[in-house]
Formats: structure tokens, sequence, C-alpha cells
């Protein structure tokens, strides 16, 4: 099934590329995303089914392809809004949507990967065809941060290369010669704690380029501050989830062996050190996808508190990396209809966006609740499980840290997003209302509604998936 | 018979003001008016038309009522020996209280509603010195709960038992504090002076400058009624639960008239404080107030 | 005669440490995927045909040609000759290859395992350290894409060294993903030549807080 | 068949983004005439029987459905916040009129829903008693609240104050999270109140309760929590102001009340604390007032003050509990719980009031305020009725409610130790203190604000608000003069939440036959009001009467508009005895020496919170100013970054192999 999805995408997004009229994109794009949804839901009804030699439909897999498949409905629906708006040449929009194919493409193929080196390869894949991405826009900073992002995510990913190769060593002497996910998680047990602990280090150290988490974290930073609204908000979703999940992975092997609660101690570490930073670098931030960028760090130093809490920690983990992603998908493309008001990211060149677009201000208040955890939106749900699981595990002063800093964090985001609806001053004054498509607002408020309703009463099989993803750990 | 004391106290209340004045008289060596000038002359503005400020409202027409109201009403609470006040229910010395209040926050408003600099000051002073002049009243009435174990005023008064030198202390020491009210409460010396017709420095005095006529008399006779409320209850220290009630009405009498007398000497031998030292003296009462409770907790031995 | 090979490529990262021409570098990296191919083919147990084209394919002709051929083409065209000045004298970069190596070397020998090829190992290690070093200090984005290459030397010689074969496809996989992120890496670096007429690391400090 | 209208009213709710800006208010006064219809008729039902009413909402939460129970505590706050909501919603139709051109549909709309939604998530405050759920009720009030308060958004304070408010509800939140966590985690009982009292039974009350204690005391704006407040109040529409004051700090109170009904130990200690942060509070908060200029604010800090009051009942309380004095148990909590519905009544009707003076002479400065009694009389009398009863004077209902407690301090008195003896000594006097910086205030704010002559143009042109506006003031104000009048009634009502603390209510019953007493007195007073007052008009239609100038001393040139007294120099000679505290900034600019003719100067004074400024600001700037200085890390050079992953692995790896982690 993945081969024939893998095939597909290679088809269409070929197809996208060589016929550049418009009926004929749509027609395409159209046809990728029917082909990863039915990937989607055939990957749900086929659980923890092996797929292709190197992959299985395991219940992590199959909630980051739905959101995946969500997002990309939205993304390429943006996508197309961005693209017109901003009138580019056709040769770039081809080159544009083929790009946006083989990443999503490259997304669901590690999402789903049960090989390590799969994985590690679709990984690398997506950074390929997301530097096509965040260099779309071809200005100076497009450009640096795009060689920063390639360049750093590579290095980063030959650190996890050599992570996995560990892990490989280690393996092999249980005697276990494939690099398997299943088999090595289910022979973890005996395997040499110092080769599983090289590897935890390295595989954190290299992946959290992808997760944007603390030490990588700068380049998705950059990235996000350059790429078009709808791209960030596929790199700040659905990219950071790959990393997420690549961490997941190692964890889970560490999970079954002694270097538990050391590894836990580690991803503390990392989380308090990616929230402190966010919080420190969101106080001086005068650009808002920096800023939400940031705010994606802090909410992947989140995920981390909560994978190294443990016990529902877990399970928060997971749920935040969800909601976390519809909030921000939501919030990046709201930022694009931002921008298409003032023309700048910049914070004091922003105000008044009450009156200017007062359906685009509901969203703004509604993904400020969501980004910055405030009850009902579903963010508060799992940070609370985190809280609850820091607070069993006695790890007073980490959970003291962290609220404080998320305290702060709400400050700035609270101030700023403020500032974007409220201020009125000089220049804002001038500007003219911007009639705006109210489909595209509708689509982020579809994104929101889920975080809510996810939060407040998710379905079962939704539960169970996440039950399931981190049934593995117990 | 509980209607006695309420009589009472309002015969002395019309008679205290022109005593007050005769002692003054005596004591700088005039003549003086007669005992019933004062009346006279309430009973002359009762009778008067009235000039009202195009400044004012209703509130200047009212405030003066409210505050004759309010000190009527209080006076119904004073009991006589061992009869109850007309009004008496646990607590009721609160009721006291706040009634005063409120007619202190009539005449306040009152007197700003004419828009005046001056009444403004004396508005402005009567407020900040009631303010600070209640926690005595209160601390003394605590002092005496702890003592007597009831909380209305008749059976505060009437079961304080005089068994130790420390309770002629604490009754002293309770005259003296009620006096002192009284003296703040009407604003008399030392905390203003009556007599002196400086506006920037009076108090009283000078939040009824507009007053005239009806409103003008009613302030008046509130000022003895005032008067006669802490004589009555400075009797209820003195009496004798145990006496008939013949030699009580007596004793009644005699306290009020030398509470009178005593209020002229005051004002006929002492100078009138430093306004700005007002506020430090009332203060003063505080602490002695303090030292009354302090009194009453070695009494109910509850040191040991 | 492995071990003469890891020598050999032990000593080319010690060379690299003090040149200065950016065309010594390049050859360098020739010379580095030719020790590879010997080392790798000394390594194999036994000669299969479809293995030893694959190794044929992924030391000599990638690594040892076409990337360096590339890389050649790039610093023609943005007439890259010598390095800038770097912060660190020649002698500290020596110093610290050689310290990288040293502990690589402890490290093989620390880490001694039946399992493990510890003399490819510590050669790994030294050489992974190495193309980091080699980022850090030079402020050259050609060079720091060579520091990319050397590390990727190094993760190869530790695939050899863990000697648990990964599946051919996905060892595939993994030698196009790297072979693409060179080329990707390369056209961007041409971008950055042209955009910015140096290719200093300077220039590309604009993001930031 | 109630739960179910319940539940459809809920689902409508979001119908007010289709209305018409016009008639957004009619259908939120709708949809909440029929929620305080619901649940008024449950917890009618719950005061009359004393039964406790348990329902299960059909809305599922985290798979199972969410459960609402109603006791008699949250019978009696659901009563009071209907009625300060519904008078808040009729009262801002004709507020927010000037508003409907300037703001568009989705303000518009926003600030209906946030309106509703504020009602029912206060509601569910009161009935929901799962943990999780009731956080995340608990934070949407505040989000809710935040939203309504930062609607007049063209002004740049307001939305500073917003944020200032969001944020610190925000850390109240947290700290109510971490004190149901610690219970949680601690005794591994259900997440919710009932969990709680697992907790109170095996541990120590005290510390867990300061958690509580600091989360609920920010929302109800204890001293030192007290900082949203004056900056919150102001900057809100008038209608929020009344309902923030009235109600939403009084949720605060039903947190800490709630929370009560679990402890059983350490009461005395509590009460002891409570006691002496209530008489802090209530002592700052009206000292903080008297020498505000600006109205609203000057409100809020009143806020303050009873909320202290109420606190105090509270303490009161519990000392009475622990030390078994029932009648200081039962006195205190009497007075405290009666209190919560006095101030709701009175605050609000104030607040409404200056919303109404604000909407006619678009000030809120008292010094350019005045003589409004003869253009706004009504408001001037609603006002002034409100002044009376937030002062405590009879016959109004401020007095009821510190009449118990005084009555309760003075019957502990007799009964109990030295060491109470001295702390309710400390609080007679606190509680005499408030009562006269009140009536200190309030006849300050009275006077300057409506009566005299107009300060400014504004005031001068001012005209009275339409009846829409005045009808929920009177509302208040007939709940006002009714529990001055007529307390019997209410203090049973309140009996009935006693009993949740107090198991002895005989007690109260006991203190029903002088509370009729009070009602005698009353009357007696206004009766003789009366007859004064007709013979007063008697006299007056017999004699002749005049009008002229204010008497000036002789002197009648003078601008009567200058020459009155004004707020400051009111406040003055009071604010020369309070230094410490009370900081006033002088602004001017000095007289230089080559002036010999003097140009035109102003003079402003700004008063300090000196508590807000060395407890909050500057450690807040210090910490920020910090934080802002290590914000280095985002350099942009693409080596450093590289720097980062290898320094962190080799930490790791050395921590790893030293074994520090």
């Amino acid at each position: 099934m993945i081969v024939a999805y893998l095939l597909l995408a290679v088809v269409t997004g070929g197809a996208v590329y060589c016929f550049r009229n418009r009926a004929a994109t749509l027609f395409f794009i159209l046809l990728f995303l029917v082909g990863q949804t039915v990937l989607t839901v055939y990957a749900f009804c086929h659980l923890n089914e092996r797929d292709s030699t190197y992959f299985t439909f395991d219940s992590l897999g199959v909630i980051l392809s739905f959101v995946l498949a969500l997002l990309s409905f939205a993304s390429f629906y943006h996508s197309y809004i961005y693209l017109e708006r901003h009138s580019d040449t056709k040769r770039n929009k081809s080159f544009y949507y083929a790009a946006l194919i083989m990443l999503s493409a490259s997304l669901n193929g590690a999402y789903f990967a049960d090989h390590l080196g799969t994985l590690w390869s679709f990984i690398e894949a997506t950074t390929l065809c997301v530097a096509v991405l965040i260099y779309h826009d071809r200005t100076n900073h497009a450009l640096e941060a795009t060689w920063k992002y390639v360049f750093i995510s590579s290095i980063g990913l030959a650190i996890a290369l050599v992570a996995i190769l560990c892990i490989s060593i280690a393996s092999s002497k249980e005697g276990v010669s494939d690099l398997n996910l299943s088999s090595i998680v289910a022979h973890a047990q005996g395997m040499d704690t110092t080769w599983i602990k090289i590897a935890f280090i390295l595989s954190l150290a290299g992946f959290s380029a992808k997760m944007g988490l603390f030490p990588l974290h700068a380049i998705c930073v950059d990235a996000h501050t350059v790429a078009p609204a709808p791209i960030s908000a596929f790199i700040s979703t659905t990219l950071m989830n790959v990393g997420f999940l690549g961490i997941y992975r190692m964890y889970c092997i560490v999970a079954q062996t002694d270097a538990l609660p050391w590894a836990n101690r580690v991803l503390m570490i990392v989380g308090i050190i990616s929230m402190t930073l966010s919080a420190v670098q969101l106080l001086k931030i005068k650009h808002f996808k920096r800023m939400f960028a940031f705010s994606s760090m802090e909410h992947m130093g989140i995920v981390a508190l909560a994978l190294s809490a443990g016990g529902i920690g877990y399970y928060a983990a997971i749920l935040h990396i969800v909601l976390h992603s519809f909030a921000k998908a939501g919030l990046f493309y709201q930022i694009g209809q931002v921008y298409s008001v003032y023309r700048s990211h910049l914070i004091k060149e922003s105000g008044n966006y009450m009156k200017l677009n007062p359906l685009g201000a509901l969203v703004i208040i509604l993904t400020f609740i969501s980004v910055t955890a405030i009850p009902p939106s579903g963010l508060f749900i799992s940070e609370f499980m985190m809280f609850k699981s820091l607070f069993a595990g006695e790890h007073y002063f980490v959970a003291i840290v962290a609220l404080f800093l998320l305290t702060i964090i709400l400050y700035v985001i609270g101030k700023c997003l403020m500032h974007l609806l409220y201020f009125k001053g000089e220049g804002i004054a001038t500007l003219k209302p911007v009639k705006l498509n109210n489909l595209e607002t509708l689509s982020q408020f579809v994104l929101l509604g889920l975080i809510f309703y996810l939060g407040a009463n998710p379905p079962v099989f939704f539960t169970d998936l996440i039950t399931g993803a981190t049934a593995i750990l117990k | 018979m509980n209607t006695l004391g309420f009589v009472l106290a309002i015969v002395s209340s019309l008679l205290i003001p022109g005593i007050i004045s005769i002692t003054k008289a005596k004591m700088s060596g005039r003549k003086g008016p007669g005992i019933f000038q004062p009346l006279f002359d309430v009973a002359r503005l009762i009778r008067k038309g009235s000039v009202y400020s195009s400044t004012t409202s209703v509130i200047f027409q009212i405030g003066p009522v409210i505050y004759f109201a309010s000190i009527v009403v209080a006076l119904l609470f004073v009991p006589f020996g061992q009869y109850k006040g007309l009004l008496s229910f646990d607590a009721d010395f609160v009721f006291f209280a706040y009634l005063l209040g409120i007619g202190k926050f009539m005449m306040i408003i009152s007197a700003m509603d004419t828009g005046s600099g001056f009444e403004g000051m004396g508005a402005n002073r009567e407020a900040l010195y009631s303010m600070l002049v209640e926690p005595v009243f209160f601390i003394l009435m605590g002092s005496l709960a702890l003592l007597t174990h009831y909380s209305s005023f008749y059976d505060l008064f009437v079961h304080i038992h005089y068994d130790s030198y420390l309770t002629y202390l604490v009754a002293a020491l309770g005259i003296y504090l009620l006096l002192q009210i009284a003296m703040v409460e009407n604003s008399r010396l030392p905390i203003d002076d009556p007599k002196t017709h400086l506006e920037l420095t009076m108090i009283h005095e000078v939040m009824v400058l507009d007053n005239s006529g009806f409103d003008m008399g009613l302030i008046n006779l509130a000022t003895g009624l005032k008067f006669a409320l802490y004589g009555g209850l400075i009797a209820n220290f003195i009496f004798p639960v145990e006496w008939p009630l013949y030699a009580q009405i007596v004793l009644f009498i005699m306290v009020n008239l030398l509470f009178a007398v005593a209020v002229g000497l005051l004002e006929s031998f002492r100078a009138r404080n430093k306004l700005a030292k007002n506020p430090k003296w009332i203060l003063v009462l505080s602490s002695i107030s303090l030292i009354v409770f302090l009194c009453a907790i070695e009494i109910t031995q509850k040191l040991l | 005669m492995a071990f003469l090979l890891i020598i050999l490529f032990e000593l080319s990262l010690l060379y690299l440490a003090f040149t200065e021409r950016v065309k010594r570098f390049l050859f360098i990296l020739m010379a580095q995927g030719l020790l590879l191919f010997g080392i790798a083919y000394l390594h194999l147990k036994q000669v299969d045909t479809l293995e030893f084209t694959f190794i044929l394919t992924e030391t000599i002709i990638i690594k040892g040609l076409l990337v360096p051929i590339f890389l050649n083409r790039l610093r023609k065209r943005n007439n890259f000759e010598r390095l800038a000045h770097s912060k660190f004298p020649s002698f500290v970069s020596i110093l610290a290859v050689s310290a990288a190596i040293a502990f690589g070397f402890l490290l093989g020998e620390r880490m001694h395992d039946n399992d493990l090829q510890s003399k490819f190992f510590s050669a790994s290690i030294a050489a992974i350290i190495t193309g980091i070093y080699f980022v850090i200090i030079h402020r050259n984005i050609l060079t720091h894409l060579i520091g990319y290459l050397i590390m990727q030397n190094g993760v190869f010689l530790l695939s050899l060294a863990v000697g648990n074969e990964f599946p051919l496809i996905v060892n595939t996989a993994i030698l196009l993903d790297i072979f693409v992120g060179v080329l990707v890496l390369g056209i961007f670096v041409n971008r950055i030549g042209d955009r910015f007429q140096q290719m200093h690391i300077d220039e590309l400090a604009q993001l930031k807080d | 068949m109630y739960l179910i209208t319940f539940q459809i009213l809920l689902a409508f709710t979001a119908c007010v983004f289709f209305m018409s800006k016009r008639h957004m208010s009619s259908f939120g006064l709708l949809i909440q005439l029929g929620l305080a219809g619901i649940t008024g008729y449950w917890s009618v039902d719950v005061l009359i029987h004393g039964t406790v009413f348990e329902r299960e909402l059909l809305i599922n939460f985290w798979g199972s459905p969410l459960e609402i129970k109603v006791d008699s505590l949250s019978a009696f706050f659901i009563l009071v916040l209907n009625f300060t909501l519904l008078t808040g919603a009729i009262y801002s139709k004709g507020y927010l009129k000037p508003y409907i051109n300037e703001k568009n549909h989705i303000e518009f709309g926003l600030h209906y829903f946030s309106l509703i939604w504020l009602h029912i998530s206060m509601l569910l405050v009161c009935m929901l008693r799962d943990g999780l759920a009731f956080l995340v009720v608990w934070e949407m009030m505040s989000v809710f609240s935040f939203l309504l308060v930062i609607f007049e958004s063209e002004k740049k304070e307001t939305v500073k104050a917003g944020i200032n408010f969001l944020l610190q509800m925000h850390i109240g939140f947290v700290f109510i999270m971490a004190g149901f966590i610690l219970a949680f985690v601690q005794t591994g009982a259900t997440f919710s109140f009932d969990g709680l009292s697992v907790y109170f039974e095996e541990h120590h009350s005290f510390p867990l309760f300061l958690l509580f204690f600091v989360g609920f005391g920010i929302k109800a704006g204890f001293i030192p929590f007290h900082t949203w407040l004056p900056l919150a109040h102001p900057a809100a529409p008038s209608h929020i102001s009344g309902i923030m004051s009235g109600v939403i700090i009084k949720m605060g109170i039903y947190g800490i009340l709630r929370v009560l009904t679990y402890i059983h130990t350490d009461l005395l200690g509590i009460g002891i604390f409570i006691l002496i942060v209530s008489v802090i509070s209530g002592l700052l908060g009206v000292m903080y007032a008297i020498v505000q200029h600006d109205l609203k604010r000057l409100l809020a800090y009143h806020s303050i003050e009873n909320i202290g009051i109420i606190g105090i009942g509270i303490g009161i309380g519990l000392i009475g509990i622990a030390k078994d004095i029932p009648i200081l148990a039962v006195l205190g909590f009497a007075g405290g719980i009666l209190h919560v519905l006095n101030h709701s009544l009175f605050k609000s009707l104030l607040f409404y009031s200056a919303g109404s003076v604000y909407m006619r002479t678009h000030t809120r400065h008292l010094e350019h305020l005045g003589g409004l009694i003869k253009k706004m009389p009504k408001t001037a009398f609603l006002f002034l009725l409100g002044a009376l009863a937030i002062c405590g004077l009879p016959p109004f209902n401020g007095f009821i409610s510190e009449f118990l407690i005084y009555s309760g301090l003075f019957k502990g008195l007799q009964t109990s130790s030295l060491q109470t003896n001295f702390i309710i000594l400390g609080t007679a006097i606190g509680l005499t203190l408030i009562g006269g910086l009140a009536i200190f205030c309030f006849t300050k704010v009275f006077s300057i604000v409506f009566l005299g002559t107009p300060r400014s143009g504004s005031s001068e042109k001012a005209k009275e608000v339409d009846g829409g506006m005045i009808l929920p003031k009177i509302l208040a104000g007939i709940l006002i003069v009714a529990i001055g009048i007529y307390p019997v009634f209410f203090v049973k009502m309140v009996g009935k939440v006693v009993e949740l603390y107090v198991s002895d209510i005989s007690l109260i019953i006991q203190s029903t036959s002088y509370m009729s007493k009070i009602s005698y007195s009353s009357l007696v007073f206004i009766l003789l009001i009366t007859i004064l007052w007709f013979i007063r008009r008697a006299q007056q239609k017999r004699v002749h009467v005049e009008h002229g100038p204010t008497w000036g001393c002789g002197y009648s040139g003078a601008d009567p508009a200058v020459h009155q007294y004004t707020a400051t120099s009111f406040a003055d000679n009071y604010r020369e005895l309070a230094p410490p505290i009370i900081k006033v900034g002088k602004h001017f600019e000095s007289l230089k020496e080559e002036e010999i003719f003097p140009q035109p100067r102003s003079f402003k004074t700004k008063t300090v919170d000196m508590i807000e400024k060395n407890i909050f600001e500057k450690p807040i700037r210090k910490i920020i100013n910090w934080m802002e200085k290590a914000a280095i890390f985002q350099t942009g050079n693409l080596q450093h970054y590289i720097m980062y992953a290898f320094m962190f692995m080799g930490l790791m790896f050395w921590l790893t192999i030293f074994k520090i982690i």
C-alpha cells in the first residue's frame, strides 16, 4: 500500500511539475490528496499490520498521518490562495506544488517507517523537499534560512544516523540483525545500556533539528520566519511531528532498558532548556512568525517534559503534539492573512486588526487561547496531564519553573496579539479593510474547533489510538 | 417606665446648652443669658424664613432633618437605670454608633452641597475626626462587654459590678472617655471652639454657615440632644441599680447638670488644640480606651 | 592492509588541518573516497556482485569522483581559492585533529567489543569530530560542505565498523539522500555565491533576534 | 426538562453572532433570563428544602457525563450572580448604545457572546465538583471576563489592563491547579473537590489551603493580590465593572468557602491567617480608595475593602469553629456570607451609576465632575443609596452584615481566651476604622461628583440617562433597602449556607429576634424622618424662602466652580496621616529665579500604590530585565548553532559519565 502511495506521490508530483495549467494541477493535487486520505484510512483499518516489508501501521503513525492528511488539505488550499495572492510564475508554482506533494509523501513514509534506516532516509528526504518550499520567496533571508535549515538538518541527521548505528551495535549483540523497530524494542531489555545511552543522546541532538527542540532549535525558527505562511504551518506541525516521532521511537527503545530514568532526566533537561530559551527570546520578539516559531519550540519543550514525566505524561505528549499541530496550523494560516493586510510581519507595524479583518481577529483570539493553553483549549488538558505526572513524579521544581515560563510566554504572546488586534497608531489608521475569502477563515475555524472538541470530549477511537501508541511504554 | 428615661433626656437636652453658656459666662465674669436663651433662639429660628444658596439641592434641605432624626432615635437606645431604653437588643450600641454615623454623613454632604470652600473644610475635618474617634467608643464598649459578658447598652451598664479598684478605674476612664467623645462629636473644645469666628479653623460651625431658619433650629436642638445622649450614658455608668426610682431620677438630673457644668468649665479654662494636632489628640483617646480594655482583661483574670 | 588504509585515512584528516587551499581539500575528499573503497572492499566477507557494485558506486563514483568534481565546479564558479584567514591558527587545528584521533582511539579501546571493529570505530569517531570541528572553525560555506562530507565519510566508516549491515535498498536510499543533499546544498552554495558575491558566513547572519 | 432547556440554551448561545447589533443585547438577555430562571429554580429549591441537587448534564467531558451538584453554598452564590448578571445585561443595552456605530459586528457579537458565557461559566463554577471540569470553567470565566474588559479597546490602557488581568487570573489559576494536583497526587483519591477532603483528613491543612487561598485570593482581590482590580475596573465598560466587582471577585470567595467545607483541622491557624489578611485588605483598600481621583478606580479599591470585610467574617467564623465558640462561628460566617450578597448589590449599583456618569460626561476624573445632582437626579440618588449602603449605615443592607460580624465579635469577646480576645479587639478596631474611612471616602465622592457646581463643561452639559439604565439600579436599590429593613428573611437564607460549617444552627434563629428589632428601629428612624420632613414642608410653606449665592464670608466675586473644595483637598488632611503606604507623586515645574512674571503652570498629583510597587512591580521588572539580557542565543551565526549541539552532547556525556544524571 505504502509503495503504491509513494508511487502515486512521485507520479502526481512529476505530473504537477510537468503540466502547468490550472486544471491539470488541480486534478493531480486532488488525486494525491485523495490517495493520501485513502492511505490514512487504510492504515487505520489495518492497525498494527506490516506493509511493504519496511513499514508498519502503528498507532502513532496513524495519528500523525491523520493530522497530516487533514493539514495537507488545508495547506494545499492555503497555498493555492497564497500563490494566487502573490502572483508567482508558473514554474515556481508547479515547483512549489510538486515539492509539497513530495514532502507530504516523505512525511507519511517516515510516520509509518518501521525500519530505522527507512525512517532516517525519509526524514532526510523531508529536509530536501522542504528546502524548496522555504526558499520559495527567493529573497536573501529565504536563502539564508534555507541554507541554515538544510545544512544544520543534514548535520543533525548525520548525528542521528550515528545514533542509529549505535543502536545497531547494541542490537546486533542481542542477535537482532535487522533494524526493525518492533524487533529492537522486543529485545531491547537486554541490550548494553552504554550504547543505548549514546544513541539516545545523539538522536536527541540530531532529531532536535527537525523537532525544533534545543539544541538545534534555531534553524526551525529561521525557517518559519521566511517560509510562505502555509509552509510555516506545515513546518511547525507535521515536520516537527516527524522529529518528535524520531525521538519517540528512540525513547521507546530506551524505555525498555534500565536507562529509562536517565533518559527521562535528559529529556527533562532538554525540555526545560527549550522552554527557557523560547521564553527568554520571546521577551525580545519583534516578528510575528518568529514569535510563533518560538512558541512552537516552547510546545516541543512541553512535549519533551511530558515524555520525561512518564505515566500519563506519555498520553499528554502525544495529545499535545496533535493539538498543537491544529493550533499552529490555524495560526500560521491566519498570519498569512495578517500579512496580506499589513504587508509586513513586524509586530510594531501591525494593529487594529479587529477593524480591518474582524473574522480573522476572532481566529486570532481563539488561537491565542489555544496556543497559550488556556482552558477550554484542548492544549490545556494535555499540559494539565503533564503537570499531573510531573507532580506525581515529585519534580516540583521543574513544574514550578515550567509554570513560571508558561506564564511569561502567555504574557508576551498576549501582549503582541493584543497589539495586533487593537493598537491604533500612525500608519495603521490609513489602512483599509481588506476583503478576504471567508472560506479561508472558515477552514481555520474548523481546525480550532477540533482543538476544543478533542480537548473536551475526544472520540473513543482517538483516545484508543493514543493509548495504543503509548502501550509500548508501559 | 422606659419612656421616662427618654423624656428626662429630652428635658435635659433642652437645658444643657443653657447651663453650659451660663457656666461659661460666670467663669468669664459676665452676667450671661438666661438658661432658656438657647431655647428661645431655636424657637425663633423655627418660625423664621430661610435663605437657600442656589447651588444647593434637596440634599441640603434633608440633611439636617436626617441628622436630627438620627440623634433622636439614638436617644431611644439610652437605658435608664434598670429600665431598658425604648429600643434595646444585643449589640444595640453598634446600631447606635452607625445611626450617628448616618447623621454625620448627611450633615457632611449637605455642607458640601453648598459648593463653598469653607464648608468643605469643615465637612472634611468633621469626617476625619469622627472617623478617628469611632474606635474609642467601640473599644470602650468592647471592654464593657468583656467585663459583663453582655452586649446591649442596658446589660452592659446594669451588670457592671464595682468590686475592685480596677473596676472603679474602668468606670472613671469610661466616664472621661465618654465626655471627650461628646466633645469631639459636638466639635467643642479642645477640638474646636464654637466661639471662634475664623472660618478657616472652624469645624462644626463652619459646616452650617449656609443653614438658616428651620434647619438651623434643628441643628441647634441636635447639639443639645447629643450632649444629653452622652450625659445619659455617663449617668448610666454611675447608677446604682438598687436605688429607688426617685433617687435615680434625681441622680440622673444631677449627673446631667454636672456634665453641662463640666463642659462649661472645660471650655472656660482650656485653650483649643492646634488644628493639625487634633488627630493625634484623638489617637491618645484610643490608647486610653486600650488601657480600659487591658483593665477589663485583668479583671476577668484571663491573663492568668 | 585495512589497518594501513585506516592510518592513511587518519593522516588525510591531519592533512586537512593545515592545508589552506580549497583544491587540496577536494583532493583529499577524492583520496578518502578511494581509501574508503579499499577499506570497504577488504571488509567484505564474500564478494557478491550486487554488493560490490554498490560499494563501488558509493565510494569511488560518488564519494571519490562525482562529489569532488561537483564541488570543484562550484569552487571555480565562485572564484574560491584560498581559505579566508581563520581565527584558529593551523597548529591549533592540528592539535585538535590529533586530539580527535587520540580520543577516537581511546574510545575505540574503551568500547572494546567483540562485534565491533574498534579501529574502524576510532577512525570514524575522529572523522566525525574533525568534520564538525571543520564546520565550526571555518567561516566559508563551501568549507562547511566539505566538513559535512568528511563527517559523512566518518559515518560510512562507522557503518562498516558496526558490521550489522542495512538491507541494500535502505542503504541505497540513505546514499541517495546524502547525494541529493549534497547536490541541493551545492545549488544553494551557488545561489549564495551569486547573491552575496562572497560565501562568507557573516553574510548569513541576518536572521536573528 | 429543565436540564434539557438548560442545554438547549447553551447550544443557542453562538446565535448571538448572527443577530443584528441592535438585537444582540435582547437576545443575550433572553438566554440569560432562561439560564437564571432554571438555575434560580434549582437554587431556591435547594435553599428551601435543604437538599442537595444532583444531576448529570448530557454533555460528556472526557468520556463521562458532567455532574452538577447544587448545595446551599452553590445555591446562594447562584442566586447572587444571577441577579447581578441580569441587571448588568439590562444595563448593558443602554450603556453600549453609543458604541453601536463605532464597533463592528464581530466586536459586538463577541462582547455579548462573552457576557452570556461568563454567566454560564460562573454558574458552572458554582455547580461543578469535578476538579478538571472546575478548572476549565474557572479559567473560562477569566477568559470571558478578559474579553469583556477589553471592549473599549481604542484606549491603550484598556488593553494593557486587560492583559494584566488575564495574566493575574492565570497565575491564580495555576495556584488552584497546583493545589488540586498536589492533593490528588498525595492521596490518589478522585480528582475533585471531594478528593480534597481525603487530603485534608490525612495531612496538615494549612499548606495546601494556602495554595488555594492564593489562587482564589487573586480572583477575590485580597491584598497583596489586589493589583489587578484598580486597573481592570476602570478599563472595563461599566456593566462589566459592576459584574466584576459584584460577582466575579466573589467567585474567589466561593472557592475559599468551598475548600473550607472540607477542612476540619488547623482551623485556628487558617482563621487567624484569613483574619489578618482580611483586616489588612479592608484597611488598606479603603485607605487607598480615599486618595484616588478616578471614580471607578476608587470603587475598585472599595471592592478590596469589602472583600476584606467578607474575609473578616469568614476568619471570625473559622476561629469560632476552631475554638468551639458556636456563636462566633455562626455570626461570623453569616455576616461574611451575607456581605457577599450585599456587596454585590451596592457595588454593582455604584458602578452602574458611575457608568452613567461616565457615559454622560465622558470623564471619570473626580476633579472634572460636580453638580450632577441637578442634571441627573435619579442617578445621584441611587448613587447616594449605594454610598450609604457601602458605608454600612442603617437602615441599609451593608449595615446588616457588618452588624452580624460586630455582634459576633462582641459575643466572642465574652467567651474566648486571651489570644482570641486580642485578635477580636484588633479586628473590631479595624472594622470601625474601615467604617469611618468609608464614610470619609464616600462623603468625598458623592459631594465632589454630584454636589456643588460643575467643574468642567462636560459635566455642565450632562443629562439624565434613560430608563433602561435606571431600571437595574432601581432593582438593586430595592433589594438594598429590603435587606436593610427586613433582614430576618435574608439572614435565615444565609443560615442555610452557614449550616455547612456549623451544625448547630439554633443560634442563627436566635439572632433573628434582634434582627426584627433592627427592623423596628429602622422603621422608627424612617418614620421620624418622614414626620420631620412633613413638618418642615408645612413650615416652609408658611414662611418666606429666598435664594441667593452661597455664603462666601462676605466675598462673592469668586468663581463658584473654582472656589469649591476639591477631591484632592478633601483627602489632604487624611493623606498626611498615612504617608508610609500612600505615596503621592507631585509633578510640577518649579518657579525659576529669572521668571519675574511666572507663566501659567500645571500641577499634577499621582498616588502610588506602595504595595504594588514594592512587592510586584520592582521584582518582576528585575526578573524581566534579567531575562531580556539573557536573550542572546539566537545569534544568527550558523557555527554557534552547531556548537550548541556539540556542547549539549558533550555536557550530557559528561553528566552521564560522572553519574550526575
